[in-house]
């Protein structure tokens, strides 16, 4: 399997497409003795752009951001801010503001000094004094009283807005967020990732975003980049991510999907190939109009993947149906199902594998799922 | 005491401690066990100390076992368990001062010690170390707080006015009169001479009068001259003398005895100079008493006698550093080369001391650390 | 029904028995611990001292307060304050007090060289605590273990140590001639009293400062650089707030120590330098007991006064940074030749020359005294003596092995009392209960009152003991020195324990109790576990308060078999420092190896 | 606004009716001071049964579980174990398995000792050795070859697990669940839902499991408690408080929801009302059948809800019809979206108030959403 770390900034999200870029990173690797937590990393982010690194646990965010802040040196490769590397400048001087997982608000200072903190070093806005930046920014991020408060006596997601309203004091160039809302609870994580996301709209402030979250990062980016064992794995925006996921990583990653993969039984035809599944008595078409570049031939060995709300469920035996033709038709038994409110999510067995669906109402025994040849989307070509 | 001379025994907060080590239970017809109380120097001390040499002289020429007992608080430890109830469990006290027969006397009401009762040898005790008014404690041996200095960086001034000369200025290490037997004995000696300006006599007693025959000057006038002078007063004897050969100063107050010590470490006597200022020096008799509720009194009073017996005296005046309380001694003929004794021994009676030295001592640690 | 069946249900009968037994003391343990100390406080401290205090107000068995108030308006004692106390209108006094001629008064003046000390020590224990918290180096461990060494060491030996360095003839002055330089008179002045009090609690402000320092979260200096602040700002405005609580419990236990100091500021000073403790000394010496009670009080009562402020102000600032990402160690050798790596390391370099004079050379020239003979000439004769006296002494006579092996001894089973006692009071004063504040001054009193009394108290409370139905029952020997040690070594056990529990996740011991674990069940299997390096710690202090213990040690002692090692040094002092000064090198060479022994058991911990 | 809190034990959702009763809470309150935490409330949690307490921040939930597993006694109220008071029990004889949110693993021991752990204080079941018992669990969640390591070692998912298998050892009546899997990432909790759920069900233990998730609530319980300020709003099956909710906090807490209110214009004609909704020019015809007890009479004020997934969306002045009626349409315009992969969450402003609907293409602009008055549900009547 390749890695596809195209950077598609051309994309019709990404909402600064001619936007000079604020933050490159060129070839950057970074290595602790012999562990390497960031392994050849080139990114470049636009101003005003909201943008998300995800990945799994130990997959380099945290390195990267802090690479980015300044914390930490690349073993290997350069940052650059606006196009000057910034190899050697401290931390204070790279106007970045960062928001830890852990907050880090000063214990030992009320709410409105943590704010204020930062401008001990920087000017306020022209006209604007003190007091009122850190009384516009508490109003910002919706704690107008709480300036004389102690951080201690803050709920969590309070805490995580002082720390934001601290970090935009001092009126950053880029904004380093990493898993600002990793300790909060889910609804709160829901409120506040709308919130941070409208306040950089407002702002309109290059942001840089770290989250283990899938869903958050589809909420609230312009482009998400996938990271998976120090390097990239796809950087585009959500939609893209979401439904052309350029790796079987990411696939998996970015919600729920059901992956195949199997071998090409012929040539293309109506932009449809039909597969042999491996390890299964099933032909599938495939639609090849999504996936990568490389067309797939007869022979080749492909993997592709249909959405859980792609597979359509029907009673057993039931054919599902498109146009005239019934295809695409999974036989499979009910293993178990969540309720999610909405819709439930049902865990059916196919053969030894697991597939997942979406169903409104509930399911019991066997079932047929079909699915659309066009909602399949292929990954990974591997010419014969 | 010379050990108490070589190895000071005074205070700081810290020494001795109790070194009973047996109980006084016997049965008729066993060995009668002596327990004997002193300060810990007497029997435990680096260089020489008589303890171990009386044991077993005692022993060989009475059927009896001697047990020492060395409480941290030396004879006060004894007015606690007397005033607490709780029973002596010792013997005799080796080792009274004049100043602690007064102190044991003012605070308990009744009797710690017994009458001295017959010691063979008493007569042969010298007449002025005869501290006890009312004849409890039996002198064994003396030493004299003296000057010691020097000689190869000053030559000691002979008078106390000497002392304040500006020649002196910051020569003179003494010690701390409210925590040290030197600095004490030094203390009653300047207020011998210089007299007490009617510190201690409010409204009854009468004032001691110096020896300089001066009404107008007194030992609190001669220390804040003394002071002026930036004599250095420390905590104990250990502090002084450490200070001293240190050459943080050449002159120290210490004991008579200091040559002898010099000697047997084979140090440069010259180094070592004694001076008795206006050719006195404070003596400090050491005594014994029998103990009014004593188990073994009798055998308390046999062993008085053998301490008084001319060997044991010469004994124990080389083993602890100090002079023998009876005329008939046998010491080597040498000792007094290196033991010096003041043409003029100088020391406050039993009388002169009860009801004063706690005001003394009061009055002059308010004029020195007044803050 | 076979006798075989009986037998067996009296055997399920009899272990059901045992297991109920064994279930109901367990889950009474906890309160019969704390039962245990409380009782053992009492007899071994409560009582004992509370019998001498009480003398400051009952005299020949009449209640009064007229010793009291003669203490409290004595200019003597209180200066200007007193006046105050008799009566005289505040203005007038204060007035008096900022007049240049003003009168201190020994407490007053006690209070002053305590502050200036606290100064001191802070001001020298700062750097090292840089030193160990931020920088990694062979040895580290070590050096931060042998920290707690100056805390055993005999004033005498110490007193030895200063005259050697900082007399006129010392290292110090020899150094700067050497520089061309000219000497200073550091002896017997407040200045070398101070010195003194900083060598012995400097080290202690290092331990609990390093420890607040290494819990700093590095995410707040990074958070702070990321705002524009240079490495030394985000020093001064994030790190230093919250490693400062920390140096408030160094200089509160340095002030509460160096008030109730003794042998050293006469040593050093003299008695111009007298402190109260030197009058209560003397007043106990004399007898007079009721003014020395009531100056040991006025003494207690402004220890206890600082001990609590700093107990409250450290409960209003306990913040638990469990979890946090502590700041990464440097090297000691810089990284660059910039000034930002060059200046913080050449700052180190300096305070490595001033540590060197202040805590390495008295220690060195006490190593040198012991191997110096009278003529000046290096010698062995000292060490000789210690083997001598180990096989020619009588047995009523301190001699070396007994001493070493009985300061172990007790040593250790003092640190193994001291260490349930002070964890049973962590438990209960972390806890949150009216009264705690009470608890935790009950539990702190034995380092602020007088070791004097204390003494005396033990004598007239545990060595003759107490009247009970015609039965006298007294306690002295080994027994009752490790307890008393116990005693005082305890509430070092809680002060490091104590942040160490306060900071645990409460749901671990709910989770095990869920698990069928009683309480007193928990702290043995989940609570003593994770603070074990805090144990450690407290169990290091206990081990060197009972080493150093000397006041309690000699009154207890019930015969030369019961002496240790400061003991002999005491012994050992003569006119010639020698012997005395190999046996303090023994003592230091045993008890350093201890404590790297010791803390090696443990790891890094907050707390003391 | 009434407070229904019926335990709807009869609810053909709920799998253990006839069950005995196993957990009791009668009338339990518990004050700190001036401060209820918990406020009168009345549980029965039957044996085997999954039962939720569900609710946001500081609503009682720990409080619950505390008093429960005795760790806090109550200020009023019992609280019963089969019927038996447990006033004065403490934690360690009550029979109860704990897992707390920070899993609190004993950091001191290996996995298999902190599993081994309650084994001290209680039997293994006859003919199981302790080691046995110890891998028996092990197994059971799915970490056989842990027994040897550091809790340290392991993934916060590996820990959580470890954390119920302890819980688990000494063979608990009820297990207590606080918050289990608050502190994972959100991929990772939906795993282990999935996994808490099969281990439960294999040995129907009696569980009460704490969460303010309300996706988790759903997706697990056999029922679900809908706690709020110290009492519970709602007691009932997953799908009944989703699409019946008791109050309108409920309404609003489970899910999006859209709650509107208004009054009735006519009496009920078709199971149907017509509700005049305030502030609005509009009027909005609405089902009754799944309403509360109460039928809402004409001049009745109502409150009834609309989930977004029932608002259907078309362009703007395009008619949503139902049958041949167009109605109960409004007209609103997009203010966000948050693109959450399988679908779009979007914000609509209609006049003052907002509206969520979902959708999965991107909407823009003005648009028309109505609903079909089945879908809406009546939560209040509060008569004339
Ligand atoms: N200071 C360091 N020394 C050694 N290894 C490190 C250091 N910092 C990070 N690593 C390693 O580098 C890798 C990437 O770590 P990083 O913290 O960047 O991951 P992350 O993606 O932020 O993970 P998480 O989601 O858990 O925060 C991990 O394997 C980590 O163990
Ligand atoms: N020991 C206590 N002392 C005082 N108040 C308390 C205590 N424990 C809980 N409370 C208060 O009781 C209320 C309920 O707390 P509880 O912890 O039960 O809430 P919760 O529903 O578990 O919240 P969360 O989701 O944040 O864990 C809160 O207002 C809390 O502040
Ligand atoms: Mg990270
Ligand atoms: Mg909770």
């Amino acid at each position: 399997m390749t890695t596809v770390g195209s950077d598609r900034s051309d994309s019709p999200d990404a909402p600064h497409p001619d936007a000079p870029v604020a933050v490159e990173l060129d070839g950057v690797s970074k290595r602790y003795g012999d562990a390497t937590a960031v392994d050849d990393v080139s990114l470049r982010v636009r101003e005003g752009e909201f943008f998300t690194l995800v990945g799994p646990s130990g997959c380099g965010k945290t390195t990267t951001l802090r690479l980015i802040a300044g914390f930490e040196e690349p073993t290997v490769g350069a940052v650059r801010f606006a196009g000057e590397s910034v190899a050697g400048v401290p931390p204070e001087r790279r106007d970045v503001g960062v928001v830890f997982q852990s907050y880090a608000l000063f214990p030992h200072m009320t709410v409105g000094e943590n704010v204020a903190y930062g401008l001990n070093f920087a000017e306020p806005p022209e006209g604007v004094t003190r007091d009122e930046r850190v009384a516009d920014l508490l109003e910002l991020v919706d704690l107008p009283d709480a300036a004389d408060r102690d951080p201690e006596s803050l709920s969590g997601g309070q805490q995580q807005r002082v720390a934001m309203a601290r970090a935009l004091a001092p009126g950053p160039d880029v904004l380093l967020l990493d898993e600002p809302m990793s300790a909060l609870d889910a609804r709160l994580r829901e409120r506040l990732r709308a919130q941070v996301k409208r306040i950089q709209s407002e702002l309109s402030i290059t942001t840089i975003y770290v989250t283990h979250d899938q869903e958050e990062a589809l909420a609230v980016s312009d482009r998400v980049a996938v990271m998976n064992d120090g390097a990239h794995e796809q950087v585009a925006p959500p939609r893209t991510v979401y439904r052309r996921p350029a790796t079987r990583f990411v696939a998996e990653f970015v919600g729920d999907n059901n992956v195949f993969s199997g071998r090409v039984r012929d040539a293309p035809a109506d932009g449809e190939v039909a597969v042999a599944v491996d390890d299964a008595d099933e032909t599938l078409r495939v639609g090849v109009a999504n996936g990568p570049d490389a067309i797939p031939e007869a022979g080749d060995r492909v993997a592709f993947c249909v959405r859980p709300e792609h597979l359509r469920v029907a009673g057993d035996g039931d054919a599902v149906r498109r146009g005239n033709r019934t295809e695409n038709a999974l036989r499979a038994t009910v293993a178990s199902a969540e309720f999610l409110g909405e819709t439930t999510r049902v865990t059916l067995d196919w053969g030894d594998r697991e597939l997942l669906v979406r169903t409104v109402d509930p399911l019991d025994g066997a079932v047929t799922v079909a699915f659309d040849p066009d909602d399949a989307h292929v990954i990974d070509v591997e010419p014969q | 005491s010379a050990e108490r001379t070589g190895d000071g025994d005074e205070g700081g907060d810290e020494s001795g401690g109790d070194g009973s080590d047996g109980s006084d239970g016997e049965g008729d017809g066993e060995t009668p066990t002596l327990t004997v109380a002193t300060y810990a120097n007497f029997i435990d001390a680096p260089s020489v100390s008589p303890g171990e040499w009386l044991k077993e002289e005692f022993e060989s020429r009475f059927d009896a076992e001697l047990e020492w007992a060395t409480p941290d608080n030396e004879v006060n430890y004894y007015v606690e368990r007397a005033a607490s109830g709780a029973g002596v469990d010792a013997d005799l006290y080796v080792g009274l001062t004049t100043e602690d027969l007064v102190r044991v006397d003012e605070e308990l009401d009744g009797d710690l010690f017994a009458e001295r009762g017959s010691v063979d040898g008493f007569d042969d005790v010298r007449e002025g170390l005869l501290f006890d008014p009312f004849d409890r404690a039996v002198p064994f041996d003396t030493g004299y707080v003296s000057l010691v200095y020097d000689g190869t960086a000053t030559e000691a001034p002979e008078t106390f006015d000497g002392l304040l000369d500006e020649e002196h200025a910051g020569a003179l290490i003494a010690q701390n009169p409210g925590g040290s037997a030197t600095g004490r004995a030094f203390l009653l000696h300047t207020i011998n001479r210089f007299g007490d300006g009617g510190v201690a006599s409010d409204g009854d007693g009468e004032a001691v009068s110096g020896e300089d025959g001066d009404a107008d000057y007194d030992y609190l006038d001669y220390w804040a001259d003394l002071q002026a002078n930036d004599v250095r007063v420390l905590g104990s004897w250990d502090d002084a003398y450490t200070a001293w050969s240190e050459g943080e100063a050449p002159i120290v107050v210490s004991y008579s005895t200091d040559q002898v010590f010099a000697d047997m470490e084979g140090e440069n006597l010259e180094e070592h100079q004694i001076r008795f200022l206006n050719d006195q020096a404070y003596a400090n008799p050491e005594g014994m008493a029998v103990f009014a509720d004593a188990d073994e009194p009798e055998l308390a009073r046999e062993f008085m006698s053998f301490v008084l017996e001319p060997d044991v005296q010469g004994e124990i005046a080389q083993r602890n550093v100090a002079f023998p309380a009876t005329g008939t001694a046998e010491l080597p003929s040498d000792y007094a080369e290196l033991a010096q004794e003041p043409a003029d021994p100088v020391t406050f009676s039993y009388d002169e001391l009860q009801g004063s030295v706690d005001a003394w001592v009061e009055a002059w640690e308010r004029q020195f650390a007044g803050n | 029904m076979s006798d075989h069946g009986d037998d067996a249900r009296d055997a399920d009968d009899h272990g059901g028995r045992v297991a109920r037994l064994r279930a109901w003391t367990e889950a009474r343990a906890l309160t019969a611990l704390a039962v245990l100390t409380s009782l053992t406080l009492v007899v071994a401290f409560y009582y004992p001292t509370a019998t001498v205090l009480v003398e400051a107000v009952v005299v020949d068995g009449a209640f009064t307060l007229g010793v009291f108030a003669d203490v409290l308006t004595d200019p003597f004692y209180f200066g200007e304050l007193a006046r105050l106390l008799s009566g005289e209108p505040p203005g007038v006094v204060a007035r008096a007090l900022l007049s240049p001629d003003r009168r201190l008064g020994i407490v007053g003046f006690t209070a002053y060289q305590a502050v200036l000390s606290t100064v001191a020590s802070v001001a020298l224990g700062l750097p090292a605590a840089y030193l160990l918290a931020r920088f990694e180096f062979p040895g580290r461990k070590t050096l931060r273990s042998l920290t707690i060494v100056p805390f055993v060491l005999p004033s005498i030996m110490v007193g030895v140590g200063f005259v050697a360095t900082f007399g006129q003839n010392g290292t110090l002055n020899a150094a700067l001639s050497a520089l061309g330089l000219p000497p200073v008179d550091l002896m017997f002045t407040l200045e070398a009293v101070v010195i003194a009090h900083a060598f012995y609690n400097a080290p202690l402000v290092a331990r609990v400062t390093t420890a607040a320092w290494e819990s700093v979260d590095a995410s707040a200096v990074e958070t702070a650089r990321s705002l524009g602040a240079g490495p030394v700002r985000a020093f001064v405005d994030v790190v230093a707030p919250q490693v400062y609580p920390a140096v408030l419990t160094g200089a509160a236990l340095t002030f509460v120590f160096t008030f109730g100091t003794f042998p050293i500021v006469l040593a050093l000073g003299g008695f111009e330098l007298a402190t109260v403790e030197v009058f209560v000394y003397r007043l106990v010496r004399d007898l007079n007991y009721a003014e020395a009670a009531a100056l040991a009080i006025v003494e207690l009562a402004v220890s206890l006064a600082v001990l609590l402020a700093y107990l409250r102000y450290e409960a209003r600032n306990a913040t638990s940074t469990r979890g946090a990402r502590p700041l990464p160690r440097r090297s000691l050798v810089p990284p660059s030749r910039s000034a930002r790596d060059l200046l913080p390391r050449a700052g180190l370099a300096a305070y490595a020359v001033v540590a060197g004079v202040v805590f390495l050379a008295p220690i060195a020239s006490m190593i040198l005294a012991s191997v110096t003979g009278g003529d000046g000439a290096l010698t062995l004769d000292h060490y000789r003596f210690l083997v001598e006296r180990q096989q020619t002494g009588a047995a009523f006579q301190v001699r070396p092995w007994p001493a070493i092996r009985n300061s172990l001894a007790f040593a250790g089973a003092a640190t193994l009392l001291a260490l349930p006692m002070g964890v049973v009071v962590a438990v209960l004063t972390t806890r949150r209960y009216r009264g705690r504040t009470l608890v935790d001054a009950a539990a702190m009193a034995p380092l602020a009152v007088s070791g004097i009394i204390v003494g005396l108290g033990l004598l007239r409370g545990l060595v003759f003991g107490v009247e009970i139905a015609g039965w006298r029952i007294a306690a002295g020997g080994a027994v009752a020195i490790v307890v008393a040690h116990a005693v005082a070594g305890y509430p070092f056990v809680v002060r490091t324990v104590s942040p160490g529990l306060s900071g645990l996740d409460r749901s671990l011991v709910e989770s095990a109790r869920a698990l069928g674990a009683s309480r007193a069940r928990v702290i043995r299997d989940v609570e003593l576990p994770l603070v074990w390096p805090a144990v450690v710690a407290g169990a290091a202090f206990a081990f060197a308060i009972s080493i150093g213990e000397f006041t309690s040690t000699v009154v207890l002692a019930t015969g030369a078999d019961a002496y240790t090692m400061p003991v002999a040094i005491e012994r050992f002092i003569g006119r010639r420092l020698g012997p005395a000064t190999a046996m303090g090198v023994v003592l230091l060479v045993v008890t350093g190896l201890s404590f790297v022994v010791i803390e090696r058991l443990g790891g890094d911990h907050r707390g003391l």
